[in-house]
């Protein structure tokens, strides 16, 4: 199958929507003809939809997606980009208070078909307000979806779901995967929401890792065979909703849960996955459950100082070897 | 237009009397003595408008010409409502005439606004949005965001700054040094206006300048309607921090009383013609406090529903 | 001793802290004046310190925090009021990335004494955005310290520790609880952060609660007594800095876990709370951990709809005699 | 002034230099050819008066007195620098002389500014604070917010726009229809004004009057300095957006050449004190940077010190 990059996973997948519905338009800064976005995803869109269609904003984040939620209530399919996840912050009250609660607090009578793209993740040394992982605030926001995909190909199957879908939907990107080969069909296809996948099988070791993490995660069982440890690595691509049961059944089969994502420690997408698994299939385990994650720092500038941050290789090992 | 005044006026006045009967749940911020305005602008919108509201909305949604006894209904936390009951009186919609709901978070109905005004540029129809915001929204920072955003895209939008001097116990004087709000419009490149709030053909001949920019594809203007609320902030404020004589005097600019009086001038509506309306109001309110009294609490397990589309 | 309100407690707090340090100041909406806040606790204070030091200010969220970032930094000790928790949305970028991260940002160059207090939780009819327990996103945040405090005592000796430090403090407060009324000493006190407190002793099982839901659980712990069930509770006081030993402790006792928090359940407190057992003292578990927590909703409006969404005591009952 | 000028444009000459050698991680915002306006503005203050700052910060650290080698060693990563390696280009801070940090979050700096002048107010001194933000960050609601609130406090701050024109690659003129943004002044009722930001005398005067209406309680001003980057946005940025006469117009205008010149007629400065003066500032950045390069890495570990005080 051809291999093609994240980025380019993702362009196909707005390119493609916006071809099959002129309702699906984009907005955000400098995502058009002048720089196509600060990581290039929608470079060249301008050319074939236009400026309306791919509509540079003002620096106001509040407003790019409030905007939307106001153009997804009225007949159209925005897909908002944030510049970098961090700055989402500044949108909060909008995506959280707004977006994901317009159709419950009106009682159901309106659909807010909204994806909002952001990039997270450390490791370009563009220190503390431009690297963080920022995933577990939008899982704590019921009406919102939240997608994390880890590769070409479920990033463009998951954002077609996500422009086709009927939620709004914060979907995660991550810095170092967008120059990221992978196979991904010329054909036409989606990623359901809620479907983990299980990203290499294994029968010692359960990882549940995330974007980044994912890799980091395949690595580390790669390693691992040699030494007879035979590990499961489960990506459950959406965290809302969260697919528990894929999780759980390769936990009742392993007995053990290392859970990585490289948002900070406390309350953050690990505690949610460990927890269930703690509430739901305690009985099966033989170990405790492991997280790793960063440490509760911000993320610092000096590349010592960061890569000792940000989980890899290394710690993940250290848990699995704890535990296995 | 004086029929919808009267009829916001016996509503909040109803929703007054049913709150201190306790069939309220929750807290209620009255319209009262702000018809004029919702009154003034919605009636130069069709019903394929859009508008955007606030806290204070049941005015907006009556004006919108959404059904009194839904709105009654949701305001008692009924099954009947347009909610569900899932909103109350701080989040009324009625998507079927363009009323977009009402957020509780004061200034974030801007940014919508000027969605609503987005999706009809890119679907090419010739709606317009109407936004209506208090004075104190006015110092957010969505208000600066959406205005200029909406500028600058020429967007078929009218902002209604509905301007009752306070916002809780702060007097607009006091948090911005502008005497019109309405002259915030410079630093967007549109017109402001600011007009008698409680002067409903006023209001009317403001908003339907800005209808016809609007639609006319000439973008966004800012209206600024000075008004008093008749009632406090809420339901458990007394509003001691408003001098007597003030109050006398706004209460003595009250807008039906105004209008009724031009009204009764020779060659307009006969008194008995007012008085026909006046009970037609009446009886439809009747009728919508029994509809929503009458009607069932929604089943509590209705709570996990609509959460996803 | 005396009893007095949670709401008179917190003022006397702030009271007292202004006595005694000129540097301290109020900020906040309508906290002056003409209202004492919304929910009054504030009232008063204008008469004695004066407009410049108990200071309304504009609605403007993102400035409030900000403002007082900027104070904090340069030599007073704000204490800034959020009318709502809902909306501290608004002022997240100026909480997340620039009160919690100047620390650390700028190498520990300067502190930043700032409290945020503001009410969450629902049970008043006020809806979707007037009525949330938003307090996992803060727990999520490195460089905030998060306080819950479920009585008077403790309110008011944790507000005196918040104004008293050096960092920023996200001070959490309930509206259920104002109008509370507990034992509170004249003579000064503090009370540290990151010691939690048993609130009743018991021995089969541990109930972790926060805010209004402490007392529920103490209702429960009661209730059970009588059925020969001896229920811990557990009240961490303030969730970051979490005193995880206190807890692991009583579930090492007791064997069984039951976390009640009234946010929404998925990526919450309590999934902090079970995941740090799950990791540190998964052998010492008898049974599954088990989370009592709001489901994944907004806050409905309508009594019905609200009480079905609150955790309360029969929600809690259910979950201990499930493990217990 | 003219030394502090040369200063930092030769300094973010080195700064490109050492990106050039792979010896810069992350990213860079060069301040070159906006020199006029942090030198012109920080000549104003006192060493107790405070700035904030911006992404495009190095500048502003130097104008208001920091240390070249403690800046050079931050972009560089190194223990020594002031935040000890963990803030890097974009967090530039020190405390010592008033300057409060640089936030990558662009507007985020004003409310902070603001805070510090009511910080200056209620402790009663007579210091001011001066706020550098973009063009882009002036469609921010903190904008808004924040120069409200400041001006409703007669707070000392003095809020200096950089327009250099664009925003990463978006045009001021595509994203706000006023063509001053010190016309957005008139919205809070304070003094605003737009001067060259390109001649650094100008920038002084403007800057001289703001500062005394700040230090004598007269509340804030906004300063809008039209000025350009003489580089792209950031290290990556070829700036194709812009077109070429445009550039060149500007280049034509470079503050540092322009004050050269008029130093350099009869009466002011000899074209020797000049050399001596230029040749002292490389020395000084040769220095820099030997210090910055010859400095350690932090250690890993103390990634965990400092979250909390
Ligand atoms: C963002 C936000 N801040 C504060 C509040 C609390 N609050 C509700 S209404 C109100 C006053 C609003 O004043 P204004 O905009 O003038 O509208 P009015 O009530 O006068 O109609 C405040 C402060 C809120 N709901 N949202
Ligand atoms: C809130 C926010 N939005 C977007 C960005 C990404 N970004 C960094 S600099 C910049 C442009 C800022 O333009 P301006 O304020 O004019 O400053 P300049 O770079 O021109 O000095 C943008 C969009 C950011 N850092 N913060
Ligand atoms: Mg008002
Ligand atoms: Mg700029």
């Amino acid at each position: 199958m051809r291999k093609i990059t994240y980025k380019e996973a993702l362009r196909e997948a707005l390119r493609e929507e916006m071809r099959r519905d002129p309702t699906v338009f984009l907005l955000g800064e400098d995502i058009g003809r002048y720089w196509g976005g600060a990581f290039k995803v929608t470079k060249g869109l301008v050319e074939e939809f236009g400026d309306e269609r791919v509509r540079d904003t003002p620096i106001s984040e509040s407003a790019i997606i409030g905007a939307a939620v106001g153009a997804a209530i009225t007949g159209t399919r925005p897909v908002a980009e944030i510049m970098f996840g961090d700055l989402t912050a500044l949108a909060m009250d909008q995506i959280a208070n707004q977006a994901a609660k317009i159709h419950y607090m009106f009682g159901g009578q309106v659909k807010v078909p909204l994806v909002i793209r952001t990039p997270f993740g450390a490791g370009v040394n563009i220190a503390a307000h431009h690297s963080q992982s920022l995933e577990a605030w939008f899982m704590h926001v019921p009406g919102l979806y939240v997608a994390v995909p880890s590769t070409p190909y479920d990033a463009k199957g998951l954002l077609k779901t996500a422009i086709r879908g009927s939620n709004p939907v914060f979907f995660c990107e991550h810095k170092l995967l967008y120059p990221m080969e992978g196979a991904v069909p010329e054909d036409e296809y989606t990623v359901p929401f809620g479907v983990a996948d299980v990203k290499r099988k294994g029968s010692d070791v359960t990882i549940v890792a995330t974007l980044y993490m994912v890799h980091e995660a395949l690595s580390v069982a790669k390693g691992l065979e040699a030494e007879g440890i035979s590990v499961e690595v489960v990506d459950p691509r959406t965290l809302a909703p969260l697919d528990k049961h894929t999780i759980i059944s390769s936990v009742k089969k392993t007995g053990r849960l290392v859970v990585v994502s490289e948002d900070c420690k406390t309350a953050g997408v690990s505690a949610e996955i460990a927890a269930t698994v703690a509430e739901e299939a305690i009985d099966y385990l033989d170990a405790p459950i492991k997280r790793v994650a960063e440490p509760d720092t911000p993320i610092p500038f000096s590349p010592p100082l960061e890569q000792y941050v940000i989980p890899n290789e290394k710690s993940i090992i250290k848990a699995v070897r704890e535990i296995a | 237009m004086y029929k919808k005044m009267f009829e916001i006026r016996r509503f909040e006045e109803k929703v007054f009397e049913l709150y201190a009967q306790n069939l309220v749940p929750g807290t209620i911020h009255l319209y009262a003595g702000e018809e004029a305005i919702a009154v003034g602008v919605c009636s130069n919108l069709r019903k394929d408008d859009y508008i955007t509201s606030t806290h204070r909305g049941h005015g907006h949604c009556i004006a919108k010409g959404a059904e009194l006894k839904r709105i009654m209904a949701e305001i008692l936390g009924k099954k009947t409502g347009y909610c569900k009951g899932k909103g109350g009186s701080m989040h009324i919609a009625d998507f079927n005439v363009g009323m977009l709901g009402a957020t509780a978070v004061v200034g974030a109905g801007l940014p919508i606004a000027v969605g609503a005004g987005l999706s009809i540029k890119l679907r090419g129809t010739d709606n317009v949005v109407a936004c209506f915001f208090g004075d104190g929204a006015s110092n957010q920072g969505t208000f600066h965001e959406a205005i200029n955003m909406a500028a600058i895209w020429k967007l078929p939008v009218i902002f209604v700054c509905e301007n009752n001097v306070y916002a809780m116990g702060t007097r607009q004087s006091t948090v911005m040094l502008v005497e019109n709000i309405a002259d915030r419009a410079i630093a967007y490149g549109i017109p402001g206006v600011a007009v008698d709030g409680n002067n409903v053909l006023t209001v009317y001949e403001a908003a339907q300048k800005a209808v016809e920019r609007a639609r006319t594809g000439q973008g966004p203007t800012l209206i600024e309607c000075k008004t008093y609320r008749h009632k406090g902030h809420s339901r458990i404020d007394p509003a001691k921090y408003r001098p007597k004589e003030e109050v006398e005097e706004w209460l003595r600019k009250d807008p039906i009383k105004r209008f009724k009086e031009k009204l009764l001038q020779p060659n307009t509506l006969l008194e008995t013609e007012i008085r026909q309306i006046e009970k037609e109001v009446l009886t439809k309110i009747e009728e919508a406090v029994k509809f929503a009294i009458e009607s069932p609490h929604p089943f509590a397990e209705e709570a996990l529903e609509d959460v996803y589309a």
